[in-house]
């Protein structure tokens, strides 16, 4: 059989390499989307499968950790609580490189309270919010994240005011908050990129319709609706640290943010400025997308600075099954000079 | 008081907490128990933070019962609301020492008992300036005339003193110095009137004053848990912050400062469990400490844990229920709920120390019994052994190595074609895991859990399922004679006793007075679930079999009658204490003899409410 | 086929959901129901929106059966990745209907199987231009075929058609063609050579077709429910969404548009139970809707709710667990779990309801249990009962106004000098409540989940907290016989059977098969825990009573065990089902078989697994 | 013996019926000044105690509904739930005064997400979190309102994020938001009287020491930190309704706010500008506090026009318990009706 050269990323691994199991969601299905930008994310990114940790909770959205990577072990929790396993998990081991997908339901109605403590803590994960105002999975019922005076496919209107994913975020001090739309591949792909790349919590409130509950006309999570009402901030590249800058860009219009394992993103502006490292600067962004109903977005707020969780508790390197019993019993006398002092 | 150097001594001191009388309590034991006698202190406080009632227990035996006794024989009431009531928990020809500006105690007609007032508050005045300072003091002299009163040494004091004052000796003066008021005051204004009175013993060498929180604190660092989880509770959360200050001091890295621990207060307890599952998952020894809410908070997770086959360790420190209860009072009320925790079918190991030290090495066994399993794996202790002092032989450092269960790393799926997370090629119902970040192609599976097949795979098959869920079920099997044997003292005699947890304590002492008064009976000591098969000859092996447990529904009796079988379920009688204080032994002996002398006819598993003292 | 007019046919049509199947298989079951056949529908669908596996069985029974049968007479096979593995479904002798395009089906060699090939796509290509509708209609095409196999006349089809269509009569035409399309082909193309047919009967008239949780929320609307809290989940949902329909169909007001019921999607099932709990504290009938997880996730506010004593109705259609389990399938799971949900002692009354008409009638009455016993009620339904379609006697209107158990107002406060909340007035252990917003002085006091006396005051005396959970006990006492009674069919004969909720049905039918194999038994359906005391005297009356479950632990059976107590627990043989499939006959009679013709030694409370089918 | 006047609001009651139960709080406690301030508010306000629920979770700050009106029904809940007991019992009557009383750990930790929703769901109800940034009743552990570098009595010192609780709640788009010092009645109790007006959530995230756990130096919620950097938006007054104008004072620097029952806040500024009719201004605000380590009080946002949970689900007025059988069934004619149509 002659030899086939198939294309490799630095790791020398395949496209397919990062492929997961056939999906089994809806044809048309934007989370299907975003599958696909993840993978070539991963991919670019030369991201080791064996390292890597897919997290998710339960949904639509979140079963879509089985369709990529099918080689890097997944964690299926449950409702909601994907937060609060991902935490555990990156406590014991710091080294693994964590990719949580959710649903807007699964973050912002159940797993809200979860949501907001994981930024909190800045917990080493990217997490993806794959937002369609909707429960899927359940068939159709409206999410925290439904726009007041959206409308259900069976007429019902959401009275209620919408939780927006992105604004909380910044708001609670997260340390990198970006929103993006599942047909944007480019930009999507960098976001993703500079998200793997940031240590602490990176958080994507991904526009995603869902095309059987959510995608007509007076629904705000619709492809129309976000076609016609995306506002984009900035263009998006990512560079890796390794590579020299080659692309040469007319000042001004151009920033770098350095993450933090020295690569970089760079945004060129797009009509109006937005330096994404004022937080008080992407509150506003997002509350005046908020009235004027447009979707806002690109990278909205950043800070590479921010210790994680796992560095604010001084863990060691190595994961923590790795340490023997030498390394986490007292020793004989220190345990008979404790028994000592407590007799 | 028959033989020579027989001692059984109840002090019970009402004083308000937050006034720094458990210090004052805490001198007075160790006095005590310096001289060599076996001492038995309960704390009975309030939920609260400062300035409501709370009463503190001092039994002395020379037997060296541990469980508590109800009556006191020498009253110190420093508490005034509580005043008159309190009377009522003197024993007949007690003693009672007061503060004198209440007012002499109404007292029902010609009950012998000795009064000694005391103007505690003014000898505290005139000697502290300091409020708040004289405040706390004033406790320590009731410790000054209890010692007056009932013979104790200064040098015993002087030993409680450095050894309560350890850290910061510069408080031991103004200590001493109150307990000598007290005594003092004894001296010259009142006469001892009564016959109380400690004559040293040489019962207590060797021997250590420990609580179960603390104890447990320990066996989980020597147990290797590297994640604690938690969210404060009553009466729980000392167990974690004993287990953060060990981590403190003995699990920092000198060089790099690196903690080799994670130590982590959740927002709650359904993200603590969610914690737990997540580092187990990992591969680290993870842990959660909690109390009855936080075992409902935590049943999602728990069944998540279970289907998925997550190891982690979960510790109830029982308290009062139902829902908030009375959190500072103890029970074991949790025992049902906690074994088959969560929706659909599911059942789970559950550890049931008894003494402090059995809290130390359940703890340290449980990282083990959780990573063989691979489940979650309940330590049900309660408020009387976590929070309460007690005497303990000291603690074995542990004689074994961590047993990380069935692991597979790449050196090991170097040498295989497969690997399928769930499937039992053992056939002891536990397969082998592998754990996130193992460097080969056949490491990753994907656990959820939704129904899966033993590949790992999502499935929805009917007979896929029942396999699993057969598979689980054989699980435990395993799991069932690897947990903690009972610990059985048979002498063939027709009657027998079955307890578990805290209840030791009263049933040991029951079974003197029982044998004293011709009833001698076994006992046979539940330290796990699922029963071990040797319950069933016990049980087998007696007429009758007392099921001793501390809540309304006898809820070890009704397992016992699942899992021993209607033929031997007919032999159980259920006694239930649950009034949130510690079982006292007289109370269980007055249930067992009421049972005993009651007529054949009755039927015998239907003993109403049971004991309530 | 023994006696005139005997009918017996199991249909299975395996097709993809999402797919507009379902409304063919209603067309079908509604068309030979309309035949006056007695029908029993089961849809096996996937959990997962689109494009995955999905079975439907259809049965129709002279006898009126409403339990499905495993093996189907004809086989329609219109999904190709599921065509090999659905031919084991085939009885021997059976029919299959399959798209041509996957080519000849492996059969086993001389298999009698009837073949039927349609090219069921090119038949729709050809005549449906529009994709979407094509997929839709194709499967309209093979109830065509079916009919023309069976014999259903276009009669019954036509009614099918209006009835399924009533609230779009311009789908019918469209519909109309493609049915015709499939009994023109299979007439002009094949010709029968199988000998199934379906005759017409007069079985159905006044009849009707509903799913258990269609008729729950009229139950809840016509129990007067005026809060619902929910949160989606799977089966659960559709009984919020139907409550929600009915609510706006007939509670809105039509002068001011006023709304008079509040129904909430919460943000979680704790939110939801919160929520019950707050609205009937305030004097509404609330209820919340969820399965097994919900459960789990509102153990610590059910248990707030049994001890501070508040009214609330509590649905749980269960699921395969444990955690997410298989949420399209379906089981008797939570039974044991729900009963004493949280921790510490406590106890709950249990609706069981075995058929649609009783998800009516008990979700009616569970709002007056609620507010009699002011406890949180709950009603155990399961998926086979909630979602399939079931024939079912038309539902009677209620003949009672509500109940609102012991509410006092202003007018009877006037009259009182002391109310007190927790106070066992009348010696039943229940209390009398006000509501908040009472104009009088003494109305008022404080709720909590912390332990109260009678005037609901904090306390932690342990005399008044047993006296509480002593009286709690009690109050559940006089719920028991309240409850729905035991439906008992006794002719003395030595064996018994005793079952509850959705396994009623294969109950029935078993029963005929055994009494036609000589095997007589008496049969109690249990409606209600705690079980009623008339339940002992069934067990006392036989010899042996096989107890019937639909999970792996023989929850029921251990309930029972320790609510009968031992001498009657002997007598008790445990059949338990558990796949996730409803309950088959046939697995029923061979289990019964299985132990009634066992060695006398085997003990007969340790069957194995049990039937798992 | 001689009739003595005593002192009675326009309700005719006098200030010892709005009392309750002595305090078994630690003496100084903020909450015993927030339970004065409360009973102050209501006395002043004419509270129908009838007509007050008082609402709380679990800790020593929940425990203060005990502590004020004892003529009131009250409901203390499990740890961190309130918010969705509150929510059922106002749908069932909403008519009733919601008053709730909570903790910092009770709202922010384990209630977080259903605090959230609450304000979502915009439940009418005066909502105020006791805030000393530590959990009182379990001795003294850090709350998520600890401020990052806060220290503990025994040393340990905060590592995370803050949950701003005001912040937040405008992020949230929360309809009244306002913050306040437990030692400042003169603020509080005008705030608390806006509150009870106010037709929707009103958060009030009132700072208030915790002196036995969480009032020594290097906390940032004692009395002397409070003291030090508190920065006042607004010298406030409550108007009644009926009341009319008597103040007068010099245009521009004053500006009033109508509330729902036709009553005023009037707001004097106090150094800076505040609109708390601009949402972004209130957010700005806050996060310039969160920065300089002022803790910013006053009326932070109010939306007087946003509709509450029960108009928005078009409730009755009156109570849904004195709805009868005639008019929550179905007639019997209905009932046959709607067979024939299942049939
Ligand atoms: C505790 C619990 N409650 C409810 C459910 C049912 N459920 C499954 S997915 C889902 C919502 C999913 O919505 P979202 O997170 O937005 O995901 P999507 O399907 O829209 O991608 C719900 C309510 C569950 N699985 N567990
Ligand atoms: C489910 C549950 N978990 C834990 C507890 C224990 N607990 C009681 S109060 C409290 C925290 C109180 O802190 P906060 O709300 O700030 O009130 P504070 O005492 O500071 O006023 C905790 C954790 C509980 N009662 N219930
Ligand atoms: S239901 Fe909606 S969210 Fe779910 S798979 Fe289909 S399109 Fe996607
Ligand atoms: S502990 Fe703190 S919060 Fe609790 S009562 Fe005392 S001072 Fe107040
Ligand atoms: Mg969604
Ligand atoms: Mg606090």
């Amino acid at each position: 059989m002659a030899a086939i050269t198939v294309k490799t990323n630095p790791r020398g691994l395949s496209r397919d390499d990062y492929k997961g199991l056939a999906t089994t969601l809806c044809a048309g299905c934007g989370h299907n989307s975003i599958t696909n930008h993840i993978v070539k994310a991963l991919y670019d990114h030369g991201v080791d499968p064996f390292r890597l940790a897919k997290m998710s909770g339960i949904g639509c959205s979140s079963k879509a950790t089985a369709y990529f990577v099918e080689r890097a072990h997944a964690f299926n929790a449950v409702h909601g609580r994907m937060p609060a396993v991902t935490t555990g998990a990156a406590l014991a081991d710091r080294e693994l490189l964590f990719l949580g997908i959710s649903g807007d339901g699964d973050t912002a109605s159940i797993g809200l309270g979860q949501f907001c403590h994981l930024l909190r803590r800045n917990v080493d994960c990217t997490y993806v919010v794959e937002n369609n105002g909707v429960y899927g999975l359940t068939k159709g019922q409206f999410s925290a994240t439904a726009d007041p005076g959206s409308v259900l496919r069976k007429g019902a209107v959401n009275q209620l005011e919408t939780i927006d994913i992105a604004g909380l975020a910044v708001q609670l001090g997260a340390s990198f908050v970006a929103r993006s739309f599942s047909g944007d591949g480019p930009q999507l792909v960098p976001l993703l990129r500079a998200a793997l790349s940031h240590r602490g919590t990176a958080v994507l409130d991904v526009i995603s319709p869902c095309v059987t509950f959510n995608d007509h006309e007076g629904s705000t999570k619709s492809y129309q609706y976000v076609k016609e009402h995306e506002l984009i901030l900035q263009d998006l590249d990512f560079i890796p640290q390794q590579a020299e800058v080659e692309v040469s860009y007319d000042e001004g219009t151009a920033t770098e943010v350095e993450l933090h394992d020295g690569s970089h993103l760079r945004l060129r502006k797009l009509g109006r400025d937005h330096n994404p490292q004022d937080r008080l600067e992407a509150l506003r962004v997002i509350d005046e997308g908020r009235r004027s109903g447009e979707v806002v977005t690109g990278l909205l707020y950043v800070n590479p600075e921010l210790p994680d969780l796992c560095s604010a508790q001084h863990l060691p390197r190595i994961p923590l099954r790795d340490l023997d019993a030498s390394q986490l019993r007292l020793t004989r006398d220190q345990f008979a000079a404790l028994l000592e002092e407590w007799s | 008081m028959a033989e020579p150097g027989f001692i059984d001594l109840n002090l019970v001191a009402s004083t308000v907490n937050g006034s720094g009388s458990q210090s004052a309590n805490l001198v007075l034991t160790r006095a005590v128990f310096a001289m060599g006698i076996p001492v038995a202190p309960k704390n009975l406080f309030p939920s609260n933070i400062e300035g409501l009632p709370t009463w503190f227990y001092l039994r002395a035996t020379s037997k060296g019962y541990r469980a508590g006794r109800r009556r006191a024989d020498l009253l110190v009431a420093l508490d005034r609301p509580t005043f008159q009531a309190d009377l009522a928990k003197l024993e007949p020809g007690g003693v009672l020492v007061y503060e004198e500006a209440f007012g002499p105690p109404q007292l029902e007609e010609g009950l012998p008992i000795h009064l000694y007032p005391v103007p505690f508050g003014k000898l505290a005045k005139a000697s502290v300036p300091d409020p708040d300072l004289r405040k706390y003091l004033t406790n320590l002299i009731y410790v000054g005339v209890v010692a007056e009163i009932l013979g104790v040494p200064d040098a015993a004091l002087e030993a409680a003193l450095t050894q309560q004052f350890r850290s910061k000796p510069k408080a031991i003066a103004a200590n001493r110095e109150a307990i000598a008021l007290g005594r003092d005051y004894f001296r010259t204004n009142l006469t001892k009137t009564d016959l109380l009175t400690l004559n040293p013993l040489d019962r207590t060498s060797g021997q250590l004053l420990l609580d179960g929180n603390q104890t447990a604190a320990l066996g989980a660092i020597m147990g290797g848990c590297t994640v604690l989880a938690w969210y404060p509770i009553t009466p729980s959360s000392s167990l974690a912050e004993h287990v953060i200050a060990l981590a403190d001091r003995y699990r920092i890295d000198p060089e790099t400062g690196e903690r080799r621990i994670a130590t982590i207060q959740a927002e709650d307890e359904l993200a603590a469990a969610g914690m737990v599952l997540g580092a187990g998952w990992a591969g680290a020894r993870a842990m959660t400490t909690t109390s009855g809410p936080g075992i409902s908070l935590m049943a999602e997770f728990v069944g998540l844990g279970y289907y998925a086959e997550i190891p982690g360790v979960f510790v109830d420190i029982q308290r009062v229920g139902p829902s908030t209860g009375l959190p500072t009072r103890t029970m074991q009320g949790d025992i049902s709920f906690a074994y088959t925790l969560s929706h659909g079918d599911t059942r789970h190991p559950v550890l049931l120390p008894g003494t402090v030290r059995e809290c130390y090495e359940f703890l340290e066994q449980a990282f083990d019994l959780a990573e063989q399993l691979q489940t979650p794996v309940f330590v049900l202790s309660d408020l009387d052994l976590g929070m309460n002092l007690w005497m303990t032989e000291p603690l074995p450092y542990p004689d074994q190595d961590f047993d990380r269960g069935k692991v597979l790393h790449k050196e090991e799926l170097d040498r295989m074609v497969r690997f399928e997370r769930y499937r039992d090629v053992d056939g002891d119902g536990v397969p082998w895991r592998t754990v996130p970040g193992t460097e080969h192609p056949l490491a990753a599976y994907f656990t959820r859990g939704s129904g899966h097949d033993e590949a790992a795979r999502y499935t929805e098959s009917e007979e896929t399922y029942t396999r699993v869920m057969d598979r689980l079920a054989r699980k435990l099997e395993t799991g069932r004679d690897r947990l903690p044997a009972p610990i059985v003292d048979e002498q063939a005699n027709g009657l027998g006793i079955l307890a578990y947890g805290s209840s030791h304590h009263a049933v040991v002492e029951a079974r003197d007075i029982l044998a004293a008064g011709g009833l001698a009976t076994d006992y046979l000591r539940l330290r796990a679930l699922p029963v071990a098969s040797s319950v069933a000859d016990f049980v087998a092996g007696h007429s009758r079999v007392y099921v001793v447990e501390q809540n309304r529904d006898g809820q070890m009796q009704q397992i016992l009658q699942v899992e021993l079988g209607a033929q031997l379920a007919a032999r159980l009688v259920s006694i239930r204490h649950y009034d949130g204080l510690p079982l006292f032994a007289a109370d269980l002996v007055e249930a067992i003899r009421q049972q005993e002398f009651a007529a054949e006819g009755a039927p015998r598993t239907h003993v109403a409410a049971g004991v309530t003292g």
